[in-house]
């Protein structure tokens, strides 16, 4: 009988060893944005957006054009993009300090004029790049270097929920929040990853799938426990599922 | 008379300590000091140095190239910096973690076992500390009870903490001065 | 094609137009706001596309999107949004993309005020953003230059792969003039297909468009590789022009952009009173034209730079002549134009040999 | 029968296969790789059910398996 | 006090606090990451506040907002942060508001890198942002100058009204020293009260925060009197060090921050063997000490001038010493340092007529 | 009997002439927010902010201590001088092209951190003052000097409703929106302001009341015209009222 | 009894409050103020309820409101 | 010979688009022009004017701060420039709805009726025009058919208003000849 491989790198991707951190789930969400170009016969026209952050070396990972971003402005460089070549597929790649602080109004405005492309944003709660400061989606009491004794609600307010806040333009879209930390999620994520590059194929509309994700290194426990703790305590705070579709409703 | 030293290890092994407790100790002596550590963006994981610079004169450049001194505690560290050691200069290898002998002909090699040493004192995590001892035993730069001023103020009210580095650091004296391993 | 009676910001969309321009990403900011407001209705009759960005600093970043992926492509702002592209401007410089920005100045610092100045001649000719990095500033003085140089302008981003910045006092985008769009020119530069764009990787390598390179000696290379481009430029693109300068003259003039056209007059002026005056015009600001200015000022016993603004490119003037003879600078700031007037008053002063009024040694102290 | 394969230089030894495998026939090595890292090895490749679970959680896309015959599709991956 | 080994980035944060500083708004980038994360600690410690910002564009929002509320306040960042905040500082010289900017300048331009360099040097002193305004610019070599500097910076923004910059190359933020803060100290400039503050208008006229000037005589009149202030800051805050300049030598090196502490030992070894070069360090990069620097030049036979950049402050030695004499230029880029041993062997090269490998005549065509 | 003037111009706002359009209701919510602060008394402890947009000489109106911010960043400055000096009553006012395009991030953050300021937003849904151009929040076919032909959904998206959006964030805080099209809706949307002032003298949370106005001269239509045209064509899109209170429920 | 005073010179002429009078007691005049508005009058003063409707309503609080006695509150403003 | 003129009125009088014809008008002939607004944040409802200049040479500055040619559409406008006119100018009065003669004695001037022209000839909104053809047929400065060709050309496709337009000029033309008024 005939051997078969079936689960291997995916083309999308190189076969280069990533910088991440041993157990950070940004590998992960890389390897399932290559399967999906992959199984969507995507990767040939499909420019990817670097943001700056711990994943701005993405470009040296995936196998397509790519285009790095200065901080935060990748939805406005992925516009750029899309707008000069509809024909290609254009995705970001972004944290949650790179599109949810400093980028807020580019990720906001693009969403908003509905721009046919495709971002993934990768929550883990913290900077992870620059040694763990706090984020915009970091924890109410969760220690990083910029709130040392905790985040504090009455100083630096609650974390954003960025699907959510997303979900309430009016501009169809689909936004979705998956999650790294299990085997099923993972599966999930994926099938959410694959689904809004669809839409972007079709030319239907913007899309948004939010990872929760691990910084192991910055959170300072073992990647075994950041998967615990995120499902301690992110996913409580930020809940699973579709948050839009472009149907108008769950199909 | 001005040392330059690089102290290099893994991200844990306590090589930016140790090179923050020689320049406090030049400091104490009224010394020009300098500490500089390695910073990139890659540095998680992989290996970590620091430049400690401990001089009679004001320290121009923080940054050294070519250092008189070197401490290599892992040997990635050891496979980086050995070429760059000034001839004459003191190269000190971590040789529980190094399984290989230095290749250069020209300076001064001293081996010293300082995670079995660390061990042996009580403190498996105390090998930078051995490694400390044996260079200012070797070289006589800072006294031993700048470096214990050093330490104690490190570890301030973490009495136990404090004695056991003392101890491994005196070992690592005494290794210096070649009076044992 | 004929001449037609154009605003200035809409004989610079439609030069742009022409030079296969079909990207306009803008904020809108007084006293620019006809050439995104031109172009929002233009382009998509020519099968283009116009998007108007949340700000100037969204609009920066997605030329460099665009830039990136090959399109010619376009924004234009004042003062104050210009000010806000500072790091895209850097970005666009380290990751060699070609895009085109037009700054139409009005008065500064902070809001200010929206009437004419060229007051960020430093910002665009020393650099406003980070690293080391330089721009070819292209300055007109009328509506037909301005149409004239946006479409070189493209031209030299494409060819040297780097941003190109045009710099106009507000009169340039609002007054009309008779302007005649040159259509079917050819480029000014050779240019090499975009082989280096994102666009797909079908059939090769990826292409990346990036500035990061985290090896320093990497760093250091482009750096140099950098440096050696904008040598070449300063020594193949420097742009001027000069008036008057065939026969004697006391005093050479310096000026840019529509205050240049005023000294013109003067010049006549003057000329008409048996008094000659030489008028030199830098067309590219960067790189500024030192030894052609030098090589006019000999004849002369003093220069004096005339300026919107408190004095910025005079302290490039003083290098150009050096020691050589002294600089006198005259400016209006705050939205004030120099009248023909005021320019022939400085020079007949200078020329009684007294410092004029209103005048003063511009530059270093 | 489903045939696991972890590439030693790829893998950075997070554990996290180790953690998640089902039939818990991963194990961390006592040998480093080349970047200094133990990496994970297959203890007892005949209990695999092929489930891929531990393709799926590696962050390092360190794994790869391959099956003789078909192969039961636990989820639509 | 005692000295305390003390990184550069926590003695900036410390000697900011005894300085009567409370107030920091910041956003994390590399290297400077432990001021911000130092005042994050610190200052609750002392009753302050530090506020983790959005993005720079924010950052430098706030200071406008807290400075203009008579707070002392200050940010840092590194060079694309520094870029983002071009619009406020230019809104902030134009209100003229008081508040303190460090650059910890990464190797550029974009992305760049994150080790040190100088490259911002164009920036901060010739203008960043758009209009006629300027920023005192300090620029330390050592941990304990970075500290005694930036207590000075809050005295002469608040002396002038204007925003006051740091630059230091990343090497002045991550190293550590043996440094003196000190403490109770006199302000280096007379204080006057800040009535001028927003700060409720109970029992007086409301106070403005402006910048705006429609009235284009009344913004002249504003530009006029700015530059009247920068005038004076050109005449009094000049400060720069020489070192070596006592005897003769042939060659007068021009160097700020940490490359001028590697020439100074390349100095002192060139000494040892006979050879006298003069050293000449900036203090403040703006205003630029053109007059001492000429000066200290008439001395020696050539100047070199060595920078972490591709050649910036060259052009101002060439502008100090015009042509007195040649300028020659060495630079490292991308995060690489210069090292005393290359500058001993740039040095002898010029002293034996050669032109140094490496070095080339920067600066204008 | 004694006359009693029952109906003035209030304290808080200068007796000059406001440079605004006639009809211009920009007018009414100055008025509005004099009248709040003469009544809570908070007058003489009050800093503005004033915008770039058509009310950028709000300092020239108000009868208290003003900061002119630059284009979008008012809430950044108001957190500047609302953390430098929490004693101070601090507001911003701002047009829709100034918070909601270039402000996004700005307005978005001081609401998330929770900044105990009060934000106006007066929604024309135009840039005003540079003549015309479309606004995010622009309704869709209205023509503006940016598109030519009407807000084309497709290509420029929805209008942005900024009181919901903001409304989604996790932070407590007083967010509402009124109109100022009616006798009725401006006396309701005073009270909001008020109770926005409220909020903010008690220290509870950030405030904003989002304040439907006209833009007579941009829209081309008289003052009359201009108020029909709010309440047929914006009041549907933006419904009024309170969107979020501190005590997590309308009360 | 209440009174409406409208200052002519601060008047734009925007018509809101003529058109929001409930009374319809409020008409444009013909003439010019300084600015060059035809400014808003109160043609039936003694027919004005004390509604405040066009204070309320006027853009440019040009328009002032005197009552003698007590007044009637329809709302709380 | 170069004419530099100022055009000033209200907002809708339609001051910039005579401008424009004008300008057009010589560009036509092959003169050299330049045609620049007033703008401003507080342009709206105030006075609006702009600036012409019709020359043979090159045109320097577009700015004019003496006009050698003023029109004066209303009261406002002709109070703040009548003063700049340059002596041995022409001001154009538009007598309709200025109620004021004019106080310089050494400028050349001339009183239009041009609302009630306008209302003459059938279009109110044309005083513009009259006030235009008053300028041409009094300095021939640009011929009045290519001023024509400008209405042609503004106007295009809507014959009716071209001819009002016509008629209004016209007028004006013979009124500033001292035809008629
Ligand atoms: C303008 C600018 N500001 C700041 C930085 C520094 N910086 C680099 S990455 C980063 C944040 C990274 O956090 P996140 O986006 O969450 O990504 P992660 O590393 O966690 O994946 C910051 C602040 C920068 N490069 N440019
Ligand atoms: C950085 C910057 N970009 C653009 C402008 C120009 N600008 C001034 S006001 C304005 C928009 C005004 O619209 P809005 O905020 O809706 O206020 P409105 O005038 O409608 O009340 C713009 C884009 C500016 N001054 N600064
Ligand atoms: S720092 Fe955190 S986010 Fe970055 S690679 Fe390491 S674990 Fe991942
Ligand atoms: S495929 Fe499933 S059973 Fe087999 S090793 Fe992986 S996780 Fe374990
Ligand atoms: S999950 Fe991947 S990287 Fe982690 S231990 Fe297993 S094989 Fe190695
Ligand atoms: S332009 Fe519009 S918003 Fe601005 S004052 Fe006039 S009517 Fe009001
Ligand atoms: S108070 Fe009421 S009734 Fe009286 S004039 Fe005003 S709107 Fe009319
Ligand atoms: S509402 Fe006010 S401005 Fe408008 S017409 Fe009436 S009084 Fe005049
Ligand atoms: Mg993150
Ligand atoms: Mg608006």
């Amino acid at each position: 009988m005939s051997e078969l491989t079936v689960f291997k790198r995916p083309e999308a991707l190189l076969p280069v060893t990533m910088h991440y951190c041993p157990g950070c789930t940004h590998g992960i969400s890389h390897r399932l944005v290559a399967e999906a170009l992959d199984e969507l016969g995507l990767r040939e026209r499909t420019v990817g957006v670097a943001p700056v952050g711990c994943s701005v070396l993405a470009y040296d990972y995936f196998n397509c054009d790519f285009h790095e971003a200065s901080h935060g402005r990748a939805p406005a460089v992925a516009t750029g993009i899309k707008r000069a070549r509809p024909d290609l597929i254009v995705f970001t790649y972004q944290g949650d300090g790179d599109l949810a602080s400093i980028g807020m109004a580019e990720i906001v405005h693009a969403a908003n004029r509905g721009e046919k492309i495709t971002v993934i944003f990768v929550n883990n709660a913290i900077y992870g790049m620059t040694g763990g400061q706090m984020a915009p989606t970091t924890m109410p009491g969760q220690v990083a270097t910029t709130c040392p004794l905790g985040r504090d609600t009455n100083l630096a307010g609650f974390p954003i929920r960025m699907a959510e806040l997303l979900s309430a333009l009016v501009t169809p879209a689909f936004i979705a929040r998956g999650s790294l930390h299990s085997p099923l999620e993972v599966v999930k994520t994926k099938a959410l990853i694959k689904r809004a590059f669809q839409y972007q194929r079709e030319g239907t509309c913007f899309s948004l799938v939010e990872c929760l994700s691990t910084c192991p290194t910055n959170w300072g426990i073992t990647p075994t426990d950041s998967l615990k703790w995120l499902e301690e305590n992110m996913l409580p705070y930020y809940p699973l599922g579709i948050k839009k579709t472009p149907e108008g409703k769950e199909a | 008379m001005q040392n330059e030293m690089i102290l290099a290890g893994f991200g844990g092994q306590g090589v930016l300590l140790i090179g923050k407790m020689l320049a406090y100790a030049g400091m104490k002596e009224g010394k020009e000091v300098s500490w500089l550590p390695s910073y990139g963006p890659e540095m998680r994981g992989g290996t970590c140095n620091c430049t400690v610079v401990v001089s009679d004169k004001p320290v121009g450049s923080p940054v050294v190239k070519s250092p008189n001194i070197m401490i290599a505690l892992n040997r990635p560290s050891l496979d980086k910096f050995e070429p760059s050691v000034r001839p004459e200069g003191i190269l000190l290898i971590n040789s529980s973690l190094i399984d290989r002998k230095a290749e250069r002909k020209d300076v001064d090699v001293l081996y010293v076992r300082a995670n079995e040493v660390a061990i042996e004192c009580g403190s498996p995590k105390a090998a930078n500390m051995v490694a400390l001892g044996a260079l200012v035993g070797k070289t006589g730069m800072v006294g031993v009870e700048s470096v214990k001023a050093a330490i104690a103020k490190t570890f301030e009210g973490k009495e136990k903490i404090i004695q056991l580095n003392y101890k491994a650091l005196e070992r690592g004296v005494a290794i210096g001065k070649g009076e044992a391993q | 094609m004929a001449k037609l009676l154009m605003k200035g910001a809409e004989a610079i969309g439609e030069a742009a137009i022409a030079a296969d321009c079909r990207l306009f990403f803008g904020y809108p900011i007084t006293p620019q706001n006809e050439i995104p407001e031109y172009m929002s209705l233009r382009l998509p009759q020519v099968g283009g596309t116009f998007v108007q960005a949340e700000s100037e600093v969204a609009a920066s970043n997605m030329l460099y999107g665009a830039g990136g992926s090959g399109a010619r492509v376009f924004t234009s702002s004042s003062s104050p949004g210009i000010s806000l592209m500072m790091e895209a401007l850097s970005y666009l410089a380290g990751a060699e993309v070609p895009v085109v920005i037009v700054n139409i100045m009005r008065a500064g610092p902070g809001l200010g005020g929206i009437l004419p100045a060229q007051a960020d001649y430093f910002q665009a000719t020393k650099g406003g953003g980070h690293g080391d990095y330089r721009c070819i500033v292209l300055a007109p003085w009328s509506v037909q230059d301005a149409a004239d140089l946006i479409m070189d302008a493209f031209d030299l981003a494409d060819f040297y792969r780097n941003p190109v910045l045009m710099i106009g006092d507000a009169l340039i985008a609002q007054m009309m003039e008779p302007v005649e769009i040159r259509e079917g020119r050819k480029p000014c530069k050779p240019l090499a297909p975009k082989d280096w764009a994102t666009t797909g990787n079908k059939g090769r390598k990826p292409n990346i468009i990036n500035s990061l390179i985290l090896d320093p000696e990497d760093l250091e290379r482009h750096n140099r590789r950098l440096k050696a481009k904008f040598d070449s430029m300063e020594r193949d693109e420097v742009r001027w022009a000069s008036y008057n300068t065939d026969g004697d003259y006391d005093i050479l003039i310096a000026a840019y952009g529509t205050p240049a056209r005023v000294c013109l007059t003067a010049v006549n002026e003057l000329k008409e009173k048996g008094v000659n005056v030489g008028l030199f015009r830098p067309i590219t600001l960067w790189p500024f034209p030192y030894a052609p200015l030098r090589e006019k000022a000999k004849k002369a016993k003093a220069v004096l730079t005339v300026e919107l603004s408190t004095g910025q490119m005079v302290e490039d003037v003083r290098t150009a002549v050096c020691e050589d003879l002294p600089v006198h600078f005259y400016g209006r700031q705050g939205g004030i134009l120099v009248t023909p007037d005021e320019v022939v008053e400085q020079v007949t002063a200078l020329l009684g040999g007294a410092r004029p009024k209103g005048a003063r040694k511009g530059g270093k102290a | 029968m489903s045939k696991i394969t972890i590439d030693p230089n790829k893998c950075k030894g997070c554990e996290l296969c180790v953690k998640a495998c089902p039939e818990q026939i991963l194990a961390m090595g006592k040998q480093l790789n080349v970047k200094g890292y133990f990496y994970a090895q297959v203890a007892e490749q005949p209990r695999c059910i092929g489930c891929r679970i531990c393709c799926i959680v590696c962050p390092d896309v360190a794994i790869e398996m391959a099956v003789q015959g078909t192969m039961y599709k636990y989820f639509d991956y």
